[in-house]
C-alpha cells in the first residue's frame, strides 16, 4: 500500500526526469570527450595495427626476404608473393601485393615476418577511388614504409 | 730392472743392430717356431695363457684377439700399430729406434700365428727421420739374413713385412681408422661390426696390435708359459713401459712390472721437479681421467687399481702435474688437441669437441660464466658412448674428470677470471 | 694456369717402390706415401696439379686424392717456408714450457704459428698433435728431425745452424 | 627370429638392421646419413636407439638384430640420445630458413621439430663455408651442410663418378670438388635429392617458389625409353622442378638429370603459339575453332590431288601412345600406307623379320641375373644414364659387361672390354673367341646407334646369327621414349596396329624422304634434327606442294615450308601415356593446362577423325583399345630370329652422321632446355680441357 503510494508521489514530481536532467546539467559544465575529427584525432596504441608497410634497412636494402612466411600464414589470403633470385644471388621479391579488400588486420604476416620486413602502422584514414586500387604493390609498399620508418622506430621502443 | 722384454737392448752400444739383437737371443724363438713348425693353435694358447694385454690402451687380451681369426685359408694380414700419438706416451719410439728388430720378430710370430702372409708396420708421419729410417734399416738387415720373406730359413713360410709411413694424423692410431689409411683412403674409422679380425684391411681379416705388445711377444715365447704372468707384483700379472713426463726430475720411459706402486715409478723418475708437491696425474695418456695426487701416490700401477681410483691405464703415458699447474689450461690444451683431431665423421664428436675447446677458451679469455662449467659437463656427457670410435669418449673423459676434481679451482677461473695458481 | 707436373723418372721410381709394397690392385693404398714423396720434391706442398699427376700415374680418381691431402697434417696444400719448424706444445711439453719457446720463436722470426717467413725460408707449424717425444719436453722438430730438452738458448742456435738449400 | 620394438614382438629376418626392421613395421627412426640404396656409414647419430643390456644408446642403421633384442625407440635414454644429436648438428647450421629452399622439406626441419629443442645453448660462433659453383645444375650452401656425406657416397657408389669428397676434418670439414664446376655427370642431379638439408639444391628452381605452395603431379619420362617416373613441381600452372617419384621397378629413387631439367623445354621461346596458315607466300594466323576443318580439308584435297600413295605420313616415336594409335587410325583409315616413326633411319630391310616391337627381353630388376650382357652401339652413360646404375650394380654383383660401339666413349661402370666397331665389319667382332664370355646367360643389347647405322639390316642378322650361336637374348634400347608403340600401333608402313602385317606396305621413312613426295605430314617433328639427313628432308620439303606441321615448335625450316601449322601439346600438358622397353604400360595426366590456342594432340587427330566419320574416341576409349591390342603379348621375347633376311647390298657412300648422340640433344624438347644446354657447354669446355692432343682431335670430330 505504502510502495504504491511513494510510487505515485514519485510520478506526481516528475522525480526521475530532474535525476536524468540533473547529469545533463553537470555534463554542460564539463569538458567534452567527443573531438573535432578530422581535425583531431583519438591516441593510438603502438600496436595499432592499420595500414600495411615494408620496410628497408639503414643501407637502403629492402628487408623482405621472399620467404613468403607472411602469404602462408594470411588467413585471409590477402598477401600474392613472387620471388626470383637477384643478380648478387639473394633472395627478393618481384611481386609483393596486398589485396586491402580481403586484409583483415590481424597481424599475423608482422609476426611471422622473420627480418621485420612486413609491418602494420598507424595509419587507418585511407580510400580509393576505384576497386582496382585495393591492392596494394611493392614499390607502394616500400614507399610507406620509407614515410612511416621513424613512426615505426618509435613505436617498436614503446611495446619493448 | 731383471727381466726386460721390449727394452732389453736399450742403452746398447749400437742397439738397433741385428748384431745386438741376437746376442740377446734375438729371433730364437722365431727360429724355434720356424724349425719346428709349431702349430698356429699352440702359440695363440700360449700367448692366451701369458695373460699379455694389449699394451696400446685398451687393454684387450692380445690371445683373445688372435682366437677370432677365421682358421679358413686365404689372405689375412697383420698390422702394427705404431702410430703412436697419444699425448704423454712415448715408448714405441724407443723401441722403434733402440729395439726394431723385437717388433719384426713379434711381428713374424704373430703373421705366423695368423696364417698372415704380408705384415705392414704403420708408422706415424713424425717418425719419418729418425725411426722410419732405423725400421727400414733393421727390415733389410732381417731379410738378408733371410728371416723374413719367402721361405724363412728354408721353410715353405713366406711373410713380408713392409713399413708404411703416415702423415699426421691422431685418428689414424684407432685400429679401423688405420686400415682406411693404408688402404689410402682418409683416416675414418669404420663401424663395428664387423670386426677388423673377420673383415679388415681391403676386406680380409686383419689383426692390429700395438709395437710394445709386438715386441713383448718373442720374449713370451721363449719363455715357460707361466713366466709373463709371474713379473707381476702385487697379485697383478705382467709388464708394462710407462713413460713419465710432465713435471718430474728425470722423464722417460721404464719398463716395470705391472703393480709397482706409483710411488715407486715416481722414485724412478728422479721424483717431482724443484721439489714441489704433486697435484694430479694422468695415469694413461691424454684421453684418461684425470687422477689427483694424493690419490694416485696411494695407486698401484695396474689395470685395476687404477681403474679403483676412477681411471685407466690406457697406453701408459703418465703425464705429472705440481701444484704450480692450472688445470684450465692444461683442460683447454686437451681439448683443443681433440678438436683438432676429430676426424669429423660423426656428428658428437665433430660439433661436440668444437664446442667444449670454444667453451674453454672463453673462460680462459675471461668471458666463462658459470653456466659454462656446466655446459662443459652437459656436452662432455652427450659426446660419451655416442660416437663410432673412442676419440669422442677421449675428449669427454678429461673434461668430466677435470671438473669433477677440480670444480672449485674452474670456479674460481670464472669469477676472478685469473688462475688459482698463479 | 701453372705448369703441368710431371712425375720423372726419378720419382716414379720412389712412387712404384711404394707401390710394390700392396698387393697389385690396390695401387691406392700408396697415395699418402706419394704425396709425402712429391711433396719433399716441391718445396714442402703439393699443388693441384701434382695431384693431378698423381691421380694419372695411380688411376686414382682426383678427389680422392686431395680428399687424403687434406686430411692429414703433414701434407700441405698451400705453399710454406722451406723449413718447417713445428714445436710440440701438447700437455707434457706444455707442462715444461713450450708455450715459452713456442713465443720465443714467434717473436724471433716475426711471425705467428701457421705462417711462413717473408723470405720463406721458415715455416712454422701449427702443430697440435703430441710429437712423441714427451720425455725430452720441451721439444721441436726442424725439418721432421727432432731437438730435445729446449732452452732458449738451443732454440737460437738450432734455428741459426738450419743451412738454406 | 623374433625381437621386441617398444615391447611389441616382432618377427624379423637375422640380416636385418634394426633400421631396416622399424621402416618395415612402420615404426619411424629420425635418419640423415642413412639411406636405403646407400652404404651405411652410421655418422650422423640421428638413429640413436635404447637397445636393453646395451650401456649406450646404439644406432639403429648399423646395428644388426640379435635374437630376443628389446629395443626402445621411445625411451628416455632414445630421446636424450636424439636430442643431444640434434644438438649438435644444429650449433653450426645456419639458421637461414625463410631464404632456403629446402625449407618446407627439410629432414633437419622436420625432425628439429620432433626430436629438437626450441632454443640454442649454444652461444659461439658458428662455422661459414664459402661456397664454390660446382655445377650449373647444382646450387650449394655448403655452410647449411651437415656432413651425413650421402652425396659422396652416391658418387662413390651409384654413380661411380665421384666427383664431390670430404675434404679437411673435425670441424672444418667440408664438402667440395677437385676443379670448380667439375660436378657434370648425368646423374648429378640425385645429390639434390639426397641432401637432406638445403646445402645441394636446384639450381634453376632456385627461389622460384615454396615448397608448400607446389602441386605434384606423377608423369613419367618422355626423353628415353626406361620411362622414368617423375613427380613434377607445378607453381602458378608452370612446372618449376621434377624430382623421382619412386618405383623399385623402373628409376628406384634415381632420376637423370635429362629426365630433371628436361621439362625446361616446353616453356622455350619458339612454342607455337596459334596456328598458321600460309597464305600468298606468308604465314596467317588461323581460327582456333577452324584449324580442324582445314587441316582436314588440305589432307583430303591432297589424297584427291596426288593419290593415297603419293603422301608421307611422319611422326615422332616420342608421341604419346594416344597420339600414335589416332595418327595411324586417321591415315590408315584413309587408305595411306605410308607411315613410318623411324625417321632416323636409312635402311629398312630387316622390318620384316623384325620382332612385334623392341624390348630389352628382360625386365630391368633382372639385369643382374645375366653372367653375360653384350652392349651394341649403344652407350650407357650418355643415352640412358637411368639404366647405368643398374648395370653398374650388376657389375658389381657377377655381370660382364661387353660394350662393341662406334665411339670409344666411357662408361661409368666397369666394362670387361670395349671395342670399337665399323660399320661395315660388325660380323667379324660378333666371334665366340673374340668375347670372353662367362659361363651363364647372355643378353646382347642393340642400341640406337645400330639402328642409325645405313648397315643396319647386316648387323642385325649377324647379331641375329651370333645370338642363337651363343644361346643368348636379343634386347633393344630404342631411339625414343615410345618406339615401342610406335611398332605396336602400327605407325610402320608394314604392319598394322598391334602387329598384324599389312596387305599394303608402304614407302618407309627412308624412301618417303628420297622419293620426294608432292605432300608430307608431319607429326612433333624437328626436321633440323629428328632424321638421319637434313639435307634430304629440306630438299624434300622444299620439293613438296603441301607440307602439313603438327608441332609444339616452330623452326626456321617449319616456318619456310610448312604450308600450315597446328599448334599441339608437348607431354605435360596432354593426357598421355608410353610404353617403356620392358613393356610396362604407363599412363599420366596433364601437369599443366595448355595455353588456350594449342590443341591436345589426340583431341585434334579425334577431330580430324571425326570429320572423316572414322570414329569418334575420347582418351578412356583409346586406352581400352590400346590395351585390347596389347593383350598376350610376350614382352619377354623369348625367340627373335632376325637371321634370314634379304639384305640389299651395303652402299657406300649412304649418309652417315651422328652414330654419337649427345646427352641432353636426344628430343626435341630437351634440346630446347636451357639448363642442360648450359650444363652441356660446361661440360665440354671441361672435358676438353683435359684431354691430350691425340684425343682432342679425335673429339672433335665426333661432336662435329
Amino acid at each position: 500500500m505504502i510502495d504504491k503510494i511513494i510510487k505515485l508521489l514519485k510520478s506526481l514530481f516528475l522525480l526521475e526526469i530532474l535525476k536524468g536532467l540533473s547529469i545533463t546539467g553537470k555534463k554542460l559544465f564539463t569538458k567534452p570527450i567527443t573531438i573535432q575529427y578530422p581535425e583531431e584525432k583519438t591516441p593510438q596504441s603502438p600496436r595499432f595495427r592499420g595500414l600495411h608497410a615494408l620496410r628497408r634497412y639503414p643501407n637502403g636494402e629492402e628487408r623482405c626476404i621472399g620467404c613468403k612466411l607472411c602469404e602462408a600464414v594470411c588467413p585471409a589470403l590477402a598477401i600474392t608473393i613472387d620471388t626470383e633470385m637477384r643478380d648478387d644471388g639473394t633472395r627478393r621479391t618481384t611481386k609483393y601485393d596486398i589485396d586491402l579488400f580481403k586484409c583483415v588486420y590481424c597481424g599475423f604476416c608482422e609476426e611471422a615476418c622473420p627480418v621485420d620486413a612486413i609491418v602494420e602502422t598507424k595509419i587507418f584514414e585511407f580510400h580509393f577511388e576505384s576497386r582496382d586500387e585495393r591492392v596494394i604493390s611493392k614499390d607502394k609498399l616500400l614507399q610507406i614504409g620509407d614515410i612511416y620508418e621513424k613512426e615505426e622506430i618509435k613505436d617498436r621502443n614503446n611495446i619493448n | 730392472m731383471i727381466n726386460k722384454l721390449c727394452t732389453e737392448t736399450f742403452g746398447l752400444k749400437n742397439p738397433d743392430s741385428l748384431k745386438t739383437y741376437l746376442d740377446k737371443q734375438g729371433y730364437q724363438a722365431w727360429k724355434n717356431i720356424i724349425t719346428e713348425q709349431t702349430p698356429k693353435s699352440k702359440i695363440i694358447e700360449k700367448i692366451k695363457e701369458s695373460g699379455l694385454r694389449g699394451k696400446g690402451g685398451a687393454g684387450f687380451l692380445t690371445g683373445l684377439k688372435w682366437s677370432f681369426i677365421p682358421l679358413m685359408d686365404g689372405q689375412k694380414y697383420l698390422v702394427c700399430n705404431s702410430d703412436e700419438s697419444e699425448p704423454g706416451t712415448c715408448k714405441d719410439r724407443d723401441i722403434l729406434r733402440y729395439n726394431p728388430h723385437s717388433i719384426i720378430e713379434g711381428m713374424l710370430i704373430a703373421s705366423y700365428a695368423i696364417g698372415a702372409s704380408v705384415a705392414y708396420n704403420y708408422l706415424r708421419g713424425e717418425f719419418m727421420d729418425e725411426q722410419w729410417k732405423v725400421f727400414n734399416h733393421a727390415l733389410s738387415e732381417a731379410y738378408n739374413a733371410k728371416l723374413i720373406g719367402k721361405n724363412i730359413l728354408s721353410s715353405n713360410t713366406t711373410i713380408d713385412i713392409h713399413a708404411l709411413i703416415g702423415a699426421g694424423a691422431y685418428i689414424v692410431g684407432e685400429e679401423t681408422a688405420m686400415l682406411e689409411s693404408i688402404e689410402g683412403k682418409r683416416g675414418m674409422p669404420r663401424i663395428k661390426p664387423p670386426f677388423p679380425a673377420i673383415k679388415g684391411l681391403y676386406g680380409k681379416p686383419t689383426i692390429i696390435n700395438n709395437t710394445e705388445t709386438l715386441a713383448s711377444i718373442p720374449k713370451i715365447m721363449l719363455n715357460e708359459p707361466g713366466w709373463y704372468k709371474s713379473l707381476g707384483v702385487n697379485d697383478t700379472e705382467g709388464m708394462k713401459i710407462f713413460s713419465m713426463s710432465g713435471h718430474i726430475n728425470n722423464p722417460g720411459n721404464f719398463e716395470i712390472a705391472l703393480g709397482t706402486p706409483f710411488s715407486e715409478l715416481l722414485n724412478l723418475a728422479g721424483g717431482m721437479w724443484n721439489e714441489k708437491n704433486i697435484k694430479a696425474v694422468i695415469p694413461g695418456g691424454s684421453s684418461v681421467p684425470v687422477v689427483k695426487g694424493d690419490i694416485m701416490m696411494q695407486v698401484n700401477m695396474d689395470y685395476d687399481s687404477i681403474a679403483e681410483a676412477g681411471s685407466m691405464l690406457g697406453s701408459g703415458g703418465v703425464i705429472v702435474m705440481d701444484e704450480s699447474t692450472c688445470m684450465v689450461s692444461v683442460l683447454q690444451r686437451i681439448s683443443r688437441f681433440y678438436y683438432a683431431e676429430s676426424c669429423g665423421q660423426c656428428t658428437p664428436c665433430r660439433e661436440g669437441t668444437g664446442w667444449l675447446y670454444k667453451i674453454l677458451t672463453n673462460i680462459i679469455l675471461g668471458k666463462g660464466t658459470q653456466n659454462d662449467l656446466h655446459q662443459l659437463e652437459r656436452i662432455a656427457t652427450q659426446i660419451e658412448g655416442h660416437c663410432i670410435c673412442a676419440l669422442g669418449d677421449a675428449a669427454a673423459m678429461p673434461v668430466r674428470s677435470f671438473l669433477k676434481n677440480f670444480w672449485s679451482e674452474f670456479e674460481y677461473y670464472v669469477d676472478k677470471k685469473e688462475s688459482m695458481v698463479s | 694456369m701453372n705448369p703441368e707436373f710431371i712425375i720423372n723418372e726419378e720419382l716414379g721410381k720412389l712412387i712404384s717402390n711404394v707401390v710394390k709394397k700392396f698387393p697389385s690392385d690396390k695401387k691406392r693404398s700408396a697415395v699418402i706415401e706419394s704425396l709425402l714423396i712429391l711433396q719433399h720434391h716441391n718445396n714442402g706442398y703439393v699443388t693441384k696439379n701434382i695431384i693431378k699427376a698423381l691421380s694419372d700415374y695411380l688411376l686414382v680418381s682426383e678427389i680422392d686424392i686431395y680428399e687424403v691431402a687434406t686430411f692429414y697434417t703433414m701434407i700441405n696444400i698451400d705453399p710454406v717456408g722451406r723449413n718447417v719448424i713445428s714445436v710440440c706444445n701438447n700437455i707434457s711439453c706444455m707442462l715444461r714450457g713450450s708455450d715459452e719457446i713456442l713465443s720465443h720463436i714467434e717473436d724471433k722470426l716475426k711471425i705467428k704459428v701457421g705462417e711462413s717467413t717473408k723470405d720463406n725460408k721458415f715455416y712454422l707449424k701449427d702443430e697440435i698433435e703430441c710429437l712423441a717425444a714427451c720425455n725430452g719436453g720441451p721439444m721441436m722438430q726442424v725439418n721432421h728431425k727432432n731437438y730435445e730438452n729446449l732452452t732458449l738458448e738451443k732454440v737460437d742456435e738450432i734455428l741459426e745452424s738450419v743451412n738454406d738449400k | 627370429m623374433k625381437v621386441f620394438v617398444n615391447n611389441k614382438e616382432y618377427s624379423a629376418e637375422p640380416e636385418d638392421t634394426i633400421i631396416e626392421l622399424c621402416d618395415k613395421i612402420g615404426v619411424h627412426i629420425p635418419r640423415f646419413c642413412y639411406h636405403k640404396h646407400l652404404s651405411v656409414v652410421a655418422s650422423c647419430r640421428m638413429c640413436l636407439v635404447d637397445i636393453e643390456g646395451v650401456k649406450h644408446s646404439q644406432p639403429a642403421c648399423s646395428t644388426p638384430l640379435r635374437e630376443d633384442m628389446r629395443i626402445s625407440t621411445k625411451s628416455e635414454k632414445t630421446k636424450v640420445a636424439q636430442k643431444s644429436s640434434m644438438e649438435f648438428l644444429l650449433i653450426n647450421h645456419p639458421l637461414d630458413c625463410p631464404i632456403c629452399d629446402q625449407a618446407g622439406e627439410c629432414e633437419l626441419q622436420d625432425i628439429s621439430l620432433e626430436h629438437g629443442d626450441d632454443h640454442s645453448r649454444y652461444m659461439q660462433f658458428k662455422r661459414v663455408v664459402i661456397d664454390k659453383d660446382i655445377s650449373p645444375l647444382i646450387s650449394t650452401d655448403m655452410t647449411r651442410c651437415i656432413h651425413c656425406s650421402r652425396c659422396v657416397r652416391f658418387g662413390e657408389e651409384i654413380s661411380n663418378v665421384k666427383e664431390l669428397g670430404l675434404l679437411n676434418r673435425g670441424e672444418d670439414m667440408k664438402i667440395d670438388v677437385f676443379i670448380e664446376s667439375s660436378v657434370s655427370s648425368e646423374l648429378s642431379g640425385n645429390m639434390i635429392d639426397l641432401c637432406p638439408v638445403g646445402a645441394l639444391n636446384n639450381k634453376p628452381y632456385r627461389y622460384t617458389a615454396r615448397t608448400w605452395d607446389l602441386r605434384q603431379i606423377c608423369g613419367i619420362s618422355p626423353h628415353d625409353c626406361i620411362g622414368s617416373n617423375i613427380n613434377y613441381h607445378t607453381y602458378n600452372n608452370k612446372i618449376v622442378r621434377a624430382v623421382p617419384s619412386e618405383n623399385p621397378d623402373i628409376n628406384q629413387t634415381w632420376l637423370s638429370d635429362r629426365d630433371r631439367f628436361g621439362y625446361e623445354g616446353i616453356y622455350s621461346e619458339d612454342r607455337v603459339k596459334k596456328s598458321q596458315m600460309r597464305v600468298d607466300g606468308k604465314l596467317v594466323e588461323l581460327d582456333f575453332e577452324s584449324t580442324p576443318s582445314e587441316v582436314n580439308n588440305l589432307i583430303n584435297n591432297n589424297i584427291k590431288k596426288y593419290g593415297k600413295e603419293k603422301i608421307g605420313c611422319l611422326i615422332s616415336g616420342q608421341s604419346t601412345s594416344e597420339e600414335l594409335f589416332m595418327f595411324q587410325k586417321i591415315f590408315k583409315g584413309l587408305g595411306v600406307s605410308n607411315i613410318d616413326h623411324r625417321t632416323k633411319e636409312s635402311n629398312f630391310d630387316y622390318q620384316k623379320n623384325y620382332p612385334l616391337m623392341p624390348s630389352l627381353g628382360c625386365n630391368l630388376e633382372d639385369l643382374d641375373e645375366y653372367e653375360n650382357i653384350i652392349l651394341i652401339g649403344v652407350n650407357i652413360k650418355t643415352e640412358y644414364p637411368i639404366l647405368s646404375i643398374r648395370l653398374n650394380l650388376a657389375t658389381k654383383n657377377k655381370t660382364r659387361v661387353h660394350s662393341f660401339n662406334f665411339n670409344s666413349l666411357d662408361e661409368n661402370f666397369d666394362l670387361h672390354c670395349k671395342k670399337i666397331i665399323d660399320h661395315s665389319n660388325i660380323e667379324s667382332f660378333l666371334n665366340v673367341n673374340n668375347i670372353e664370355l662367362d659361363q651363364g646367360k647372355t643378353l646382347i643389347i642393340i642400341g640406337p646407334s645400330v639402328s642409325r647405322s645405313p648397315n643396319q639390316s647386316n648387323i642385325l642378322q649377324s647379331i641375329s646369327k651370333f645370338s642363337s650361336s651363343i644361346d643368348a637374348k636379343i634386347g633393344f634400347l630404342t631411339e625414343s621414349c615410345n618406339s615401342t608403340s610406335g611398332w605396336l600401333l602400327g605407325n610402320v608402313p608394314h604392319r598394322e596396329l598391334g602387329g598384324n602385317q599389312s596387305s599394303i606396305i608402304g614407302k618407309n621413312s627412308y624412301q618417303m624422304i628420297t622419293d620426294k613426295l608432292p605432300s608430307y605430314i608431319l607429326y612433333n617433328l624437328e626436321p633440323e634434327h629428328d632424321f638421319f639427313d637434313k639435307s634430304l628432308v629440306e630438299s624434300a620439303l622444299e620439293s613438296s606442294e603441301c607440307n602439313i606441321f603438327f608441332t609444339s615448335y616452330i623452326t626456321p625450316m617449319i616456318e619456310k615450308y610448312a604450308h600450315i601449322i597446328v599448334p599441339i601439346t608437348t607431354f605435360a600438358e596432354a593426357d598421355g601415356s608410353y610404353i617403356n622397353i620392358e613393356g610396362t604400360y604407363q599412363t599420366f595426366r596433364p601437369i599443366v593446362q595448355p595455353s588456350k590456342n594449342i590443341y591436345e594432340g589426340w583431341s585434334i587427330l579425334n577431330k580430324i577423325l571425326k570429320l572423316n566419320n572414322l570414329g569418334d574416341y575420347s582418351v578412356a576409349n583409346i586406352r581400352d583399345e590400346l590395351k585390347k591390342s596389347l593383350e598376350g603379348l610376350d614382352f619377354n621375347m623369348s625367340k627373335t630370329d632376325m637371321s634370314n633376311t634379304n639384305i640389299s647390298p651395303y652402299i657406300e657412300n649412304k649418309i652417315l652422321k651422328e652414330s654419337y648422340r649427345e646427352t641432353n640433344q636426344t628430343d626435341l624438347i630437351v634440346r630446347r632446355s636451357e639448363s642442360l644446354n648450359q650444363a652441356t657447354k660446361i661440360k665440354n669446355k671441361l672435358n676438353y680441357k683435359n684431354m691430350n692432343n691425340e684425343v682432342k682431335k679425335s673429339y672433335i670430330d665426333i661432336t662435329k
